[in-house]
């Protein structure tokens, strides 16, 4: 089973990648591009039967691994196929 | 008394440290590959620089699990001295021994050159020997130095003195145009609240000879070397 | 013969699809006695590619000085070894990856220098050293920012982690290299004399082992994009890129050296362009023994891959060895402690043919030898380019050289060629193994050998407007300058690598440019005493049509017996006498001031007397080990003017006030005008007139120019007023000439 | 608007830190996890008046400077909210 992981900055804190991309697309004109917050996004291929155990396994591992709870907050999500 | 420099996968400044203690300071220093359980009696420990696992995922997240890391643990709970520096600072801070986390440099570049360090605590394992405002002239390598701590840690960090080290102007004094990577509060360096923890990002193990650039890194292991040899009161153990 | 090859026909669309012409086929089908099968014709288009057989270069490589007192391994392997002394040997050699830098520059980038380390210590040798020669198009459009962004940031992230030192390097910028940029990459390493590894492949019997990465679809046919001249076609092939994994490469860095301290190996070699073709029958060819593997027990990251696939993949950080008949298991035991899995995959055999099987039937057979040595080798006509005369005329009446000196000088120092490059360097860490005892920023990279009193000097250099003018003289000026820069720092030069970078030698003016430059090296490394022990040859360096400037880059290294007494090219305190070492008789032909004020690459570049050169240049060594000079730096770009300029800008605060002979072609040409041979120096006051003498009795001509210190930069001509500019001034367009085009510069 | 960008490696392109992770997951004992594919995320904050927009923007901007054509593939998502 497939589970996506997504791992963000937690809102608090200044970004340096996002801050840096938004000038860049300021720069090229994207004024409308008002902000933009860059974070990591894992696909993880999950051995579980049903979706509720791959969804435990990959907060499990977010948790333990994938993100860093001093600075970084996570989302999980999974989706059947 | 005798060193332990861990070896994790990836690290590149073992050999720096190893050098540096046992070369320049006539220290004896061992080489402690990740995968072993004991520290082989050591009475200091050092995690190097480098990009253990590759810097992978995160700096130092990987690392952190590595067998030896418990150990570790165990001997800086115990009081003993642990210095973390570059990488090895990025290793303390996820396995928690240390507070806060580090952010990308606020240029998104890697960056090595030689920066001025203030030392702001005198009371801790690896600055004993140094003097309070001395500053240090020690080379930067890395491009994940970018210091953050919550409110709450700042104000902790600073009721219990536990920032170390700052990034200044030659002079010393605080200026955020020599604040080289946008750390909070321009910190470079701090320790645990019972100060035998150090972590810091620049490398004073490259710092040890005059032939080299400089040699003002050498206070930071002389100050261990001062403690354990009893000169000076240890700061092991007291919280 | 094989058998279960693939059915596929072999027709002319698919010869040439391999970029093979009908007599290579032939002389492929007269090699096997046979047709070749697919996979058969797939290993011979890229052993048979220009990147790997060097079939319109080798005839003039062959002219290379390539022995020496020192030469403990010459072209041929992996790469080149000097005796440095104390039982060790230097092992370095200088590899390109332009193309790829083009179409992906930071992993192009990243992948040239994870290729060139394992050339390094696929020899045994811990590498301790990279340097890098670049050329880019001109910083000013987006395309070129984001292309130099990228390879500096690639080299970066790859030496870095890997934790490798980049201790020097060089960087041009020409229009001409805006489609093809130039990423060659430098590595040096240590390794015991006695203890050199060669990629050979002998003692039947032996196991053949493969360890590092899995095998995917890495870059297939990139041997032969490698050497394919760019259009827009080459679009096509950009899912070919490779992405470097520095971790990898450094867990089988740390395992190959560890496996390395026992005599269980018999040879070494990684897998660079063309793969496992390649480092299989060049290990066979050396030692003349036969390779017996099968891919199916290669590991592979993707599923399906076809024995073609196999073979000719390029997946990076992957090694194939070959071990002694019972030592497999302590080999085995220390890669498993890296967490790197050694598979044997084959095994050497006597009846010299490369045998390649899948899931045990042969799928092809070819004799090692012919296939990796009797490559078709091409003498390519050539001739001089028909508007060289028009180019080499230059007449000063035609130009304006009525503008401010002053004015002149700000304009050129910040010009990208001669500003500062700190905002390169500093993304590259150049202190890890602390072994680096000269300033980043220096001429020449320099670091100490740990347990002894020596350090070596590094330096690379080239200089394509000089190449486009005159590639004969254009080349012994690339190896003087080269040979130069490591004696400023004090070090003996004691030998040298080149990358060789041109367009297409189909071209019979390209070719020409080619064989040229390789006669100037020759030449110029016969008169200096730096045998050439190895290097690499990057053609077809075009973007639609527009060929670049011809660029060949050379790399030599020197000894200095003490580190201790490493001058660098910065003035040391004010007061100092700075001396001009070399005959005055600076030319524009060629200059960088005619390209950056007046816009021409025109004239004749200055001539280069050899034994002049090598004079100034035992000279200067002999100084520096005498602890007389202060400071030392050669001229080159830019001229007296700059070269002085140098010396103050990164000083903190040591200006100078001298003054210039004159020129016939007036202060301009004096001021910044460029002539081979020449170093500035400043010593103590006590000490001016022991170089005085010491120049004297080498026969080199030395005079006093002025003195060091004041806030100012002042360089009169002969007494009338020339360039007066304030040292901040100068100092500020140094040292943002470079840095300005880019996001970070406030930082 | 808020408009999401996923950027991943190209499926046959090696991706190191994935294999990294993966290699981790394992020695850490979870084997379930079979293997991870590491990418980027982003999170833009545009001005737009419709979502059909906001995506057209993301889109042309993911193009431009988030994902590198060369090597990566992206994904763009847009909530209304
Ligand atoms: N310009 C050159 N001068 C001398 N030797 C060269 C030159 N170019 C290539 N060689 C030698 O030819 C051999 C093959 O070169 P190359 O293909 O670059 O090595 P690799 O297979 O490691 O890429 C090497 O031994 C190299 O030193
Ligand atoms: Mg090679």
């Amino acid at each position: 089973m497939k589970a996506k992981v997504f791992v963000t900055l937690k809102p608090s804190i200044l970004d340096p990648q996002g801050k840096t991309i938004t000038g860049a697309l300021h720069s090229l004109g994207y004024d409308d591009v008002r902000d933009v917050r860059q974070g990591k996004y894992f696909e993880l291929d999950v051995a579980a039967e049903t979706t509720d155990q791959a969804a435990a396994l990959a907060t499990e591992v977010a948790d333990k691994l994938l993100a860093n709870p001093v600075i970084e907050s996570y989302r999980v999500e999974v989706s059947g196929d | 008394m005798k060193f332990a420099v861990i070896v994790f996968p990836g690290s590149n400044c073992d050999h720096d440290a190893h050098y540096a203690l046992t070369e320049v300071l006539g220290q004896p220093a061992e080489l402690v590959w990740h995968k072993d359980t004991d520290l082989r009696g050591a009475d200091a420990v050092v995690l190097p620089g480098g990009f253990s696992y590759g810097d992978y995922l995160r700096t130092g997240a990987i690392a952190r699990f590595s067998p030896v890391m418990s150990r570790v643990v165990d001997f800086a709970a115990a009081g003993g001295p642990v210095i973390g520096i570059c990488n090895g600072f990025q290793v303390l801070l996820e396995a928690g021994l240390l507070p806060g986390g580090m952010r990308r440099n606020r240029t998104l570049k890697f960056i090595c050159e030689h920066v001025h360090l203030r030392v702001e605590a005198t009371d801790t394992s690896f600055t004993r020997s140094a003097t309070a405002g001395q500053v240090l002239r020690v080379p930067i390598a890395h491009g994940e130095g970018n210091y953050y701590a919550d409110a709450d840690t700042m104000r902790m960090l600073e009721e219990h003195r536990q920032v170390v080290f700052r990034y200044t102007a030659p002079d010393g004094t605080r200026d955020e145009r020599w604040n080289v990577n946008g750390s909070i509060d321009a910190i470079a360096g701090i320790c645990n609240r019972a100060r035998n923890i150090v972590g810091l990002m620049p490398h004073p193990e490259r710092a040890c000879e005059e032939a080299v650039g400089s040699a003002d890194g050498r206070v930071v292991l002389e100050s261990v070397v001062a403690v354990l040899d009893g000169h000076g009161v240890a700061s092991v153990g007291s919280a | 013969m094989a058998r279960n090859g693939s059915r596929v026909v072999i027709d002319r669309v698919t010869i040439e699809a391999h970029g093979l012409t009908a007599e290579e086929y032939q002389r492929i089908v007269a090699i096997l006695g046979r047709d070749p099968n697919l996979l058969e014709l797939g290993i011979f288009s890229v052993m048979w590619s220009e990147h790997c057989s060097y079939k319109s270069s080798r005839i003039h490589l062959r002219t290379l000085p390539t022995e020496g007192p020192r030469v403990l391994q010459g072209p041929g392997e992996n790469a080149g070894a000097l005796d440095i002394g104390d039982g060790l040997a230097a092992v370095f050699k200088i590899e390109s990856h332009n193309h790829p830098s083009f179409i992906e520059p930071y992993q192009g980038a990243a992948t040239g220098v994870g290729g060139i380390i394992r050339d390094i210590f696929t020899m045994g040798a811990r590498p301790i050293a990279l340097l890098d020669s670049l050329r880019f198009g001109m910083l000013d459009t987006p395309l070129t920012q984001r292309v130099v962004e990228g390879v500096v940031a690639g080299i970066a992230g790859y030496g870095n982690s890997i934790g490798i030192p980049t201790v020097g390097g060089e960087v041009a910028f020409d229009e001409t290299y805006g489609g093809n940029p130039l990423v060659n990459v430098f590595c040096l390493g240590i390794v015991a004399a006695n203890g050199i590894i060669k990629g050979r492949a002998e003692g039947p019997g032996n196991a053949v082992y493969y360890v590092g990465a899995k095998t995917g679809r890495d870059g297939i046919h990139g041997a032969t994009m490698a050497s394919a001249e760019f259009d827009d076609a080459s679009a096509e092939k950009r899912p070919n890129v490779q992405v470097g994994d520095p971790f990898m490469e450094k867990l089988l860095l740390e395992a190959c050296l560890e496996v390395m301290e026992s005599d269980a190996l018999v040879g070494l070699q990684d897998m660079g362009a063309a793969g496992l073709t390649c480092s299989s029958c060049e290990m066979g060819a050396r030692g003349g023994a036969g390779i017996d593997i099968d891919v199916a027990d290669v590991p592979q990251r993707e599923t399906r891959m076809t024995p073609y696939e196999i073979m000719l993949s390029e997946s990076q950080e992957r090694m194939l060895f070959i071990v002694r008949r019972g030592r497999e298991a302590e080999v085995e035991r220390v890669f498993e402690k890296w967490d790197l899995h050694a598979v044997r995959i084959g095994q050497v055999t006597g009846d010299g043919l490369l045998r390649v099987r899948n899931g045990g039937d042969v799928v092809a057979e070819i004799p090692n030898k012919p296939l990796a040595d009797d490559a078709p080798l091409y003498d390519r006509p050539h001739h001089a380019p028909d508007d060289l005369a028009t180019r080499q005329r230059l007449d000063l009446t035609d130009l304006d050289l009525s503008a401010v000196p002053s004015d002149v000088f700000l304009r050129l120092m910040a010009a990208p060629d001669i500003a500062s490059k700190r905002w390169i360097y500093r993304q590259y860490d150049h202190m890890v193994r602390t072994n680096t005892i000269a300033p980043a920023g220096a001429g020449a990279g320099v670091v100490r050998i740990k347990g002894t009193s020596r350090a070596l000097a590094i330096s690379v250099d080239g200089n394509g407007r000089y190449c486009s003018l005159d590639p004969y003289q254009g080349a012994m000026l690339a190896v003087a300058e080269a040979a130069r820069n490591v004696a400023c720092v004090g070090a003996q030069p004691i030998g040298a690598t080149n990358c060789l970078n041109f367009g297409n030698p189909e071209r019979p003016e390209i070719m020409w440019q080619f064989a040229r430059a390789v006669a100037g090296i020759g030449d110029a490394c016969r008169a200096l005493d730096v045998p050439i022990t190895g290097g690499n040859v990057s053609l077809y360096n075009e973007t639609d049509g527009q060929a670049i400037l011809p660029t060949p880059v050379i790399g030599v290294v020197g000894i200095i017996e003490d580190a201790q007494r490493v001058v660098g090219r910065t003035f040391q305190e004010a007061e100092a006498v700075v001396m001009l070492l070399g005959a005055p008789g600076p030319t524009l032909g060629g200059s960088e001031y005619l390209k950056v004020i007046h816009g021409l690459v025109r004239g004749v570049p200055p001539t280069l007397d050899l034994n002049a050169e090598r004079t100034l240049q035992r000279l200067v060594v002999e100084l520096v080990a005498a602890g007389t000079l202060r400071s030392a730096h050669d001229c080159a770009d830019g001229g007296l003017a700059v070269a002085l300029a140098e010396g103050a800008v990164d000083s903190n605060g040591i200006g100078c006030d001298v003054t210039t002979p004159a020129d016939p072609g007036g202060p301009l040409v004096a001021l910044f005008g460029e002539a081979a041979s020449q170093v500035v120096v400043s010593v103590r006051e006590a000490d001016a007139d022991r170089v005085a003498a010491a120049a004297a009795a080498a026969g080199a001509p030395a005079r006093v120019l002025g003195r060091t210190g004041g806030s100012r930069i002042r360089i009169s001509v002969d007494g009338k007023p020339g360039i007066d500019v304030a040292l901040a001034a100068a100092a500020a367009a140094w040292s943002t000439g470079v840095s300005r085009y880019f996001e970070d510069s406030a930082a």
